[in-house]
């Protein structure tokens, strides 16, 4: 077990090896159902070109604020959306996710954690039941014999101690912690090689919080599993995944090194997460000056149904240019890995950046 | 209709069931308990039982003519004829005995299939979405709006004048046609509910078949709305028999509630005053239907324990401060 | 027990021994047990807690918004009013009289104390506004019903004017709800609470439901406000790193019981309840090297089954002997230990023999920089 | 405005349902259907004209398919030509209709506008008193008149307050004897008398499905947090009853109103038949009675039409109420 206070390791050595599973170029429109027929079929332009590699033992942490389509790509790669261009590879092989066969095979290796504890596990069954669905499923269990000893074992991984006493439980008997744990369980049941999860711990009390992280730590080093972590909190970010990616309305907008990403942001937008966190160690005095900027809807992510031209950020950006509202800048590399989308950088213009006041 | 309103039923109250669910002993304590629920069954339980019972409980034939003299064949309740006797002197309690089983078994039988009816309707139509939603909600809504019992008239009459004849088997189907409606409305807006929360799209992603989804994971939940629904088309599917027969559609020959207020209506029981050839009978639709609205009252604070009366907590001490 | 009898002006509401009681099926459940603090003018005062600590309860229980099974069974809420110049003021307590009890004051007097007094911003702003009235109608109604003397067109600009002091543009105000943004329609809420420019405003968890950057958008105009007009602010959370952020004062709470009391400064010093330390160190941070945390064992206490002695003691790495059988109770922090006017209610702290060596290796860790 | 256009074209697909309805289910029927009404009128001398009658009402000539005779049927019916009634030969379905459907209207109108009144103000108190002594007693009492079957209890009203005690009129819709229908004083006053009984009858009957629905939605509106702010504003208790809690409270009540529409309209046409009021209700009661079809199905169609324009009147309400649906987000 790691010890409190120990240094983690490998958080800055480059992934080694092949990349595990694959995205790229993913978009995801999905249409606007008019409810009378002959409506014009209007579009909401969920994630635009969304690419990223997951690597055995390590994890990519996925930040952006509600509706930025974070989640809408943790479905893609989870097979419950058909992404409308693109496309996905596991273990270097390409993944049709239409055909129901094989998306059966790449479902028994890629899994998803939920984000809402107390609608992950259906109320009217037991925690036996939860996870003999997918041991009989995946054929790993035959009868029920079975299918206790495996899961007694699962309980175990997911330190729900004694393991015999939570078998029988059922949802309502667990507390919020708990039952993560449990659709954790299920979620191994399958012995997956890449786990999705989708805010696994927003809905947790604070205190219990980091005991769910760990234990998701404990399977990334212990079992090498491959994590997409998807969150709203940078600060969990930094503390899980050695990747981090930002992604603002349905646009990539940075992505590298997590400590590198969020010590040192590039993009205007990650700095106004940083400077939005809340940081204990800031004094109360400098309250966040720079950010409040006088642009009335200075708070709000755009609409996605028709999105704005080029980068959809320049309407919050305090730097924002002519160039920003027509195309979408290219990608800018940092070295180490560390890349941004922004025409500060990309467009090879002269203006030195003020070194922007938060931060490293 | 008497099905209350649902649609807003949360999960949460699921848990009970599944608390109650520690083993059949569970949920009979869970019903007995709620004592809207347990009189409702209870006077439900009597009139089935005096049903079954009826010739033990009367020596006389519903339909022999037990009185052929006197002034009028239709005599009020003695001690004889506790319900008196009809315009043609036939003994009423016992017509209401035998009644009883002719309203129950065509409110059973078209409740149930309506039940099923709108089960697969409501679930199939939220699971699927899409056209088929579409396109069912569209057939649900229009029945539903379609005024119920005109449209019953219409069939039964018909029936009544083609070759199929008048018998009970087509009141209960045409009944059965005519009251799925709102039950299918109600099934499907929890059903989409239900559709959204993750353990359904945990299932589906773990590969398992939208039929095992369906029955397995969602049906379970929706139990108390379920029973409610079929409750709720229970107590419709005997007003609107009893009001059929009261129009003469119903086979008038066999002695049925509907029917008995039938020959009341006919014979004018009302103008010459023999109250007692339609009071027994409409007391006997009302106590009934009233029951089972009860039981539905019952399942609704099962589901939804705001809804209780505040009365039975504020016996607790009086708060310090208002 | 802490007598707290304060005649300066400068405090402005003195809580006594509130508790509060759930009837529930099986039996009655403590959500609030004997709490005391005071609050004074302009202060921003912190309530922290994780869920179930009954940190909302108490602040509704202040202002008597509590609504049934929950009930008031103790203690007294003394509100030191100051008779103000400005014209909306009305002072409540009659001559001679220094303070009101809120929890004894008669329904017409509470209907005056309500908001002219004591407003409250609640969590999701979306079901805090009527989805079926405008924004205008429902600062106006307020106005009609406090400030009689006010003309309609005066209510108007009031309204437009009150808008404009949290930046959403007049306009706005003939919109319905469901036609804001959440950022906006918590600004919104936030307007109608200072209509009458309260003495206190209670906010429970304004935030929670928002995104980062409109959180403190947000956060920095309620302080840009409290500058402004004064007024003080009672901050429910369960992000207590946002309380180390903006409140003057922390208390925090657990299974209904107040823990400990600190200023801001003193909090991030020296947490003295292991509750708190624990708690301070479950926010991953920004800075510094990624070292493993480990959050608090066990989960949250259920209130109906509330462990004997210290509440904490099933979690708690220090827990000892009397830990598990006698309450603790809430005492000004011993000398030479945490700050001035720091509160705690722990055992280790109670000067008896056991608890100084406990201390003493609890200083001499600390400063081998043991944790971050 | 996109909303109500599209409810509209839903109550235009549903009415084409009724119609279609009307024309399947004869045909439905096993058994030739002019054969077998001829075999139930046993009437001897039917007349030529009879026969091409019935067989106009099932739009049934046999040379023509069916695709043709539906048209027909329709286009007839557009028109308003309904067919003849052979119950009261030679007068037309929709004459009889046009006499007994101001009537229905105004029976059921009434009666639904003062349960709907009386149920929800008696819901709200009753939700905002809640745990009061009625809180417990009234649900109860209602729920047994509302399981009563209407006629029965348009029975016992008509038997005690009409036969016995004699306060008001328990048949026909005016005094036929001393008044003449037209706009005359006493025409309208023996009118009014006459129908005092039935909309007693069908208020009491729906009554418990407003007072219900209305406490429940209230109960749950009561525990929202914009009562909670009404109330910590300091509002007074009838402004946050009414503005906050009934106000939105109200809502669901005006979408029920669809069932509870088509529960008075059915109730209203057994009432009828008891107190033999001149409306549609005693107009379909002669025609079941004597197996008039064309008659028959010409009141449904007349009751389908009256209760879609209803629902499409309630729909305009409840846009009006409920500013969210204003803008086609429904």
């Amino acid at each position: 077990m790691i010890q409190p206070g120990q240094i983690l390791s490998g958080s800055n050595q480059g992934p080694s090896g092949q990349p595990l599973l694959e995205a790229r170029h993913l978009r995801k429109d999905f249409p606007l159902r008019q409810m009378n027929i002959i409506g014009a079929g209007k579009v909401v332009q969920a994630v635009e070109d969304l690419s990223l590699n997951l690597f055995a033992g390590r994890a990519t942490a996925l930040v952006g604020e509600s509706g930025s389509g974070k989640t809408t790509v943790a479905r893609m790669l989870a097979g419950i959306h058909i992404p409308t261009r693109g496309e996905l590879l596991f273990a270097q092989q390409p993944v049709n996710v239409k055909s129901m066969r094989e998306r059966k095979k790449y479902l028994r290796q890629v899994q998803y954690i939920f984000q809402d504890p107390f609608s992950s596990l259906n109320p009217l069954r037991s925690v036996r039941y939860h996870l003999s669905r997918p041991l009989r499923m995946q054929g790993h269990a035959r009868n029920s014999r079975e299918v206790e000893a495996q899961a007694l074992v699962l309980l175990e991984k997911v330190s729900l101690t004694p393991a015999r006493q939570f078998l029988d439980k059922y949802p309502h008997q667990l507390s919020g912690g708990q039952r993560q744990r449990v659709s954790i369980a299920r979620a191994l049941a399958v012995r997956p090689s890449v786990l999705l999860a989708d805010e696994p711990v927003s809905m947790l009390d604070v205190s219990i919080r980091l005991d769910i992280l760990n234990l998701l730590l404990k399977l990334k080093e212990e079992e090498g599993l491959a994590f997409l972590f998807i969150t709203h909190d940078i600060a969990s970010a930094r503390y899980f995944a050695e990747e981090t990616q930002v992604m603002y309305a349905g646009q990539m907008v940075e992505g590298g090194p997590s400590d590198e990403v969020i010590r040192r942001p590039r993009h205007p937008y990650t700095r106004l997460l940083r400077a939005a966190a809340p940081d204990p160690d800031r004094m109360a005095q400098n309250m966040g000056d720079e950010v409040t900027g006088d642009v009335p809807e200075r708070g709000e992510p755009p609409s996605l149904v028709n999105p704005p031209k080029g980068c959809r950020f320049h309407l919050r950006c305090p730097h924002a240019m002519e160039i920003c509202r027509q195309s979408f800048p290219a990608r800018t590399d940092f070295g180490g890995g560390h890349w941004a989308n922004c025409h500060l950088y990309s467009s090879n213009l002269d203006v030195q950046t003020t070194r922007a006041t938060t931060g490293g | 209709m008497q099905a209350t309103n649902l649609t807003d039923q949360n999960l949460e109250t699921a848990t009970f069931l599944s608390s109650a669910r520690k083993g059949g002993r569970g949920v009979f304590r869970a019903i007995v308990a709620n004592p809207k629920i347990s009189f409702g069954v209870g006077v439900v339980a009597v009139f089935v039982l005096a049903a079954i019972a009826a010739p033990l409980l009367t020596p006389y034939d519903p339909s022999a003519h037990v009185i052929t003299t006197g002034v009028s064949r239709s005599v009020p309740p003695s001690a004889a004829h506790i319900f008196g006797t009809t315009g043609l002197g036939q003994d009423l309690f016992s017509q209401i005995l035998y009644g009883a089983r002719i309203s129950l078994v065509i409110g059973f039988v078209a409740a149930i299939g309506s039940t099923l009816l709108q089960v697969l309707m409501g679930l199939t139509a939220a699971y699927f979405g899409g056209i088929i939603d579409e396109i069912l909600s569209l057939i649900t809504n229009i029945f539903l709006v379609l005024p119920g019992l005109p449209l019953t008239i219409v069939l039964a009459s018909l029936a009544k004048a083609s070759s199929v004849g008048q018998n009970e088997l087509t009141i209960a189907i045409v009944l059965l046609f005519t009251s799925w409606s709102y039950g299918a409305r109600v099934l499907r807006a929890q059903t989409l509910s239900i559709k959204e929360r993750e353990f359904v799209s945990a299932a589906r992603a773990n590969g398992e078949s939208a039929l095992r989804i369906i029955f397995v994971e969602i049906l379970p939940n929706e139990i108390a709305l379920v029973a409610s629904t079929f409750v709720g088309t229970f107590v419709y599917a005997i007003g609107a028999e009893v009001a059929l027969e009261f129009l003469g559609l119903g086979d008038i020959s066999s002695p049925s509630w509907g029917v008995i207020l039938y020959w009341a209506q006919v014979n004018g029981a009302l103008i010459v005053g023999k109250w007692w050839q339609f009071v027994p009978a409409g007391l006997c639709v009302a106590v009934l239907c009233a029951s089972l609205t009860f039981v539905n009252f019952g399942i609704d604070e099962l589901a939804n324990p705001n809804l209780r009366s505040e009365r039975l907590m504020k016996k607790k001490k009086k708060s310090v401060v208002a | 027990m802490v007598q707290s009898v304060h005649s300066n002006l400068d405090v402005l509401l003195d809580v006594q021994h509130i508790s509060v009681v759930y009837d529930s099926p099986d039996g009655e459940v403590y959500a609030v047990n004997d709490v005391s603090f005071t609050l004074r003018r302009g202060e921003i005062l912190g309530l922290a807690g994780e869920s179930g600590s009954g940190k909302s309860t108490l602040a509704y229980a202040i202002s008597r918004l509590l609504r049934s099974p929950a009930r008031v069974t103790g203690g007294r809420v003394l509100y030191y009013p100051r008779t103000r110049e400005t014209v909306y003021s009305t002072s409540l307590p009659s001559a001679g009289e220094e303070y009101k009890d809120v929890l004894s004051m008669t329904r017409k007097e509470l209907r005056i104390f309500r908001w002219s007094e004591l407003a409250v911003v609640f969590q999701s702003a979306m079901n805090a506004l009527n989805p079926v009235a405008t924004i205008q109608a429902q600062i106006m109604d307020v106005l009609r019903v406090h400030r009689p003397g006010l003309s309609r067109d005066q209510r108007h600009a009031r309204a437009a004017e009150l808008l404009k002091l949290v930046g959403i543009t007049p306009e706005r105000l003939k919109s319905y709800p469901h036609e804001l943004s959440g950022g906006m329609r918590q600004r919104a809420v936030i307007a109608i609470a200072l209509a009458l420019s309260p003495e206190i405003i209670i906010m429970d968890e304004p935030t929670t439901a928002l995104d980062v950057v409109i959180q403190r958008d947000i956060l920095t105009e309620v302080m840009r406000l409290r500058q402004q007009l004064g007024f003080a602010v009672i901050f429910i959370t369960h992000d207590l790193s946002l309380l180390l952020e903006m409140a003057d004062e922390v208390i925090i709470m657990y299974a209904g019981r107040m823990v400990e009391k600190a200023s801001r400064k003193a909090l991030r010093q020296h947490a003295l309840h292991p509750y708190t330390d624990g708690l301070l160190h479950t926010f991953p941070t920004l800075e510094g090297p990624i070292v493993r945390m480990t959050g608090i064992p066990g989960t949250p206490p259920d209130l109906r089954m509330v462990p004997s002695g210290c509440v904490f003691h099933p979690r708690c790495k220090k827990a000892w002997g009397k830990c598990s059988t006698v309450r603790p109770v809430l005492l000004p922090s011993p000398a030479g230990v945490g700050s001035a006017g720091q509160q705690v209610a722990c055992h280790l702290y109670t000067g008896t023999g056991r608890d100084e060596e406990l201390r003493a290796s609890e200083i001499v860790f600390r400063k081998q920089g043991g944790e971050a | 405005m996109r909303f109500l256009l599209r409810r509209a074209g839903f109550y235009l697909i549903a009415l084409w349902a009724a119609l279609s309805f009307n024309f399947v289910i004869p045909r439905l029927m096993p058994g030739n259907p002019v054969t077998a009404y001829l075999a139930k009128l046993q009437t001897t001398n039917i007349t030529h004209a009879q026969i091409l009658a019935i067989q106009k009402m099932l739009g049934f000539n046999p040379d023509a398919s069916i695709g043709q005779q539906y048209v027909e049927y329709l286009n007839a019916v557009l028109h308003g030509d309904l067919g003849i009634a052979t119950s009261q030969y030679p007068t037309r379905v929709g004459d009889i209709l046009a006499r007994s459907l101001p009537w229905t209207v105004g029976l059921v109108g009434s009666s639904l506008f003062l349960s709907f009144l009386i149920g929800t103000l008696i819901g709200m108190v009753m939700a905002w008193k809640r745990g009061s002594w009625y809180d417990t007693t009234v649900p109860p009492l209602l729920t047994f008149f509302s399981a009563v079957p209407y006629f029965w209890m348009a029975l016992a009203l008509a038997f005690i307050f009409g036969v016995n005690l004699g306060w008001f009129p328990s048949s026909d819709g005016y005094d036929v004897y001393t008044t003449t229908p037209g706009w005359n004083l006493d025409f309208i006053s023996s009118a009014v008398q006459h129908s005092i009984l039935p909309v007693v009858t069908l208020v009491v009957g729906s009554l418990a499905q407003w007072v219900l629905t209305m406490r429940n939605t209230m109960v749950t509106t009561l525990s929202e947090d914009y009562v909670l702010m009404a109330r910590a504003k300091g509002l007074p208790e009838r402004r946050t009853m009414f503005n906050y809690a009934a106000r939105n409270a109200i809502l669901p009540s005006v979408t029920s109103f669809s069932i509870s529409l088509g529960l008075v309209v059915s109730g209203s046409l057994l009432t009828e038949i008891v107190f033999n009021y001149p409306g549609i209700g005693y107009a379909l009661y002669t025609a079941v009675f004597q197996s008039d079809y064309a008659l028959l199905e010409g009141c449904f169609m007349v009751i389908a039409l009256a209760v879609l324009i209803a629902n499409f009147a309630s729909e305009l309400v409840y846009v009006f109420l409920d500013p969210r649906v204003r803008q086609g987000r429904s």
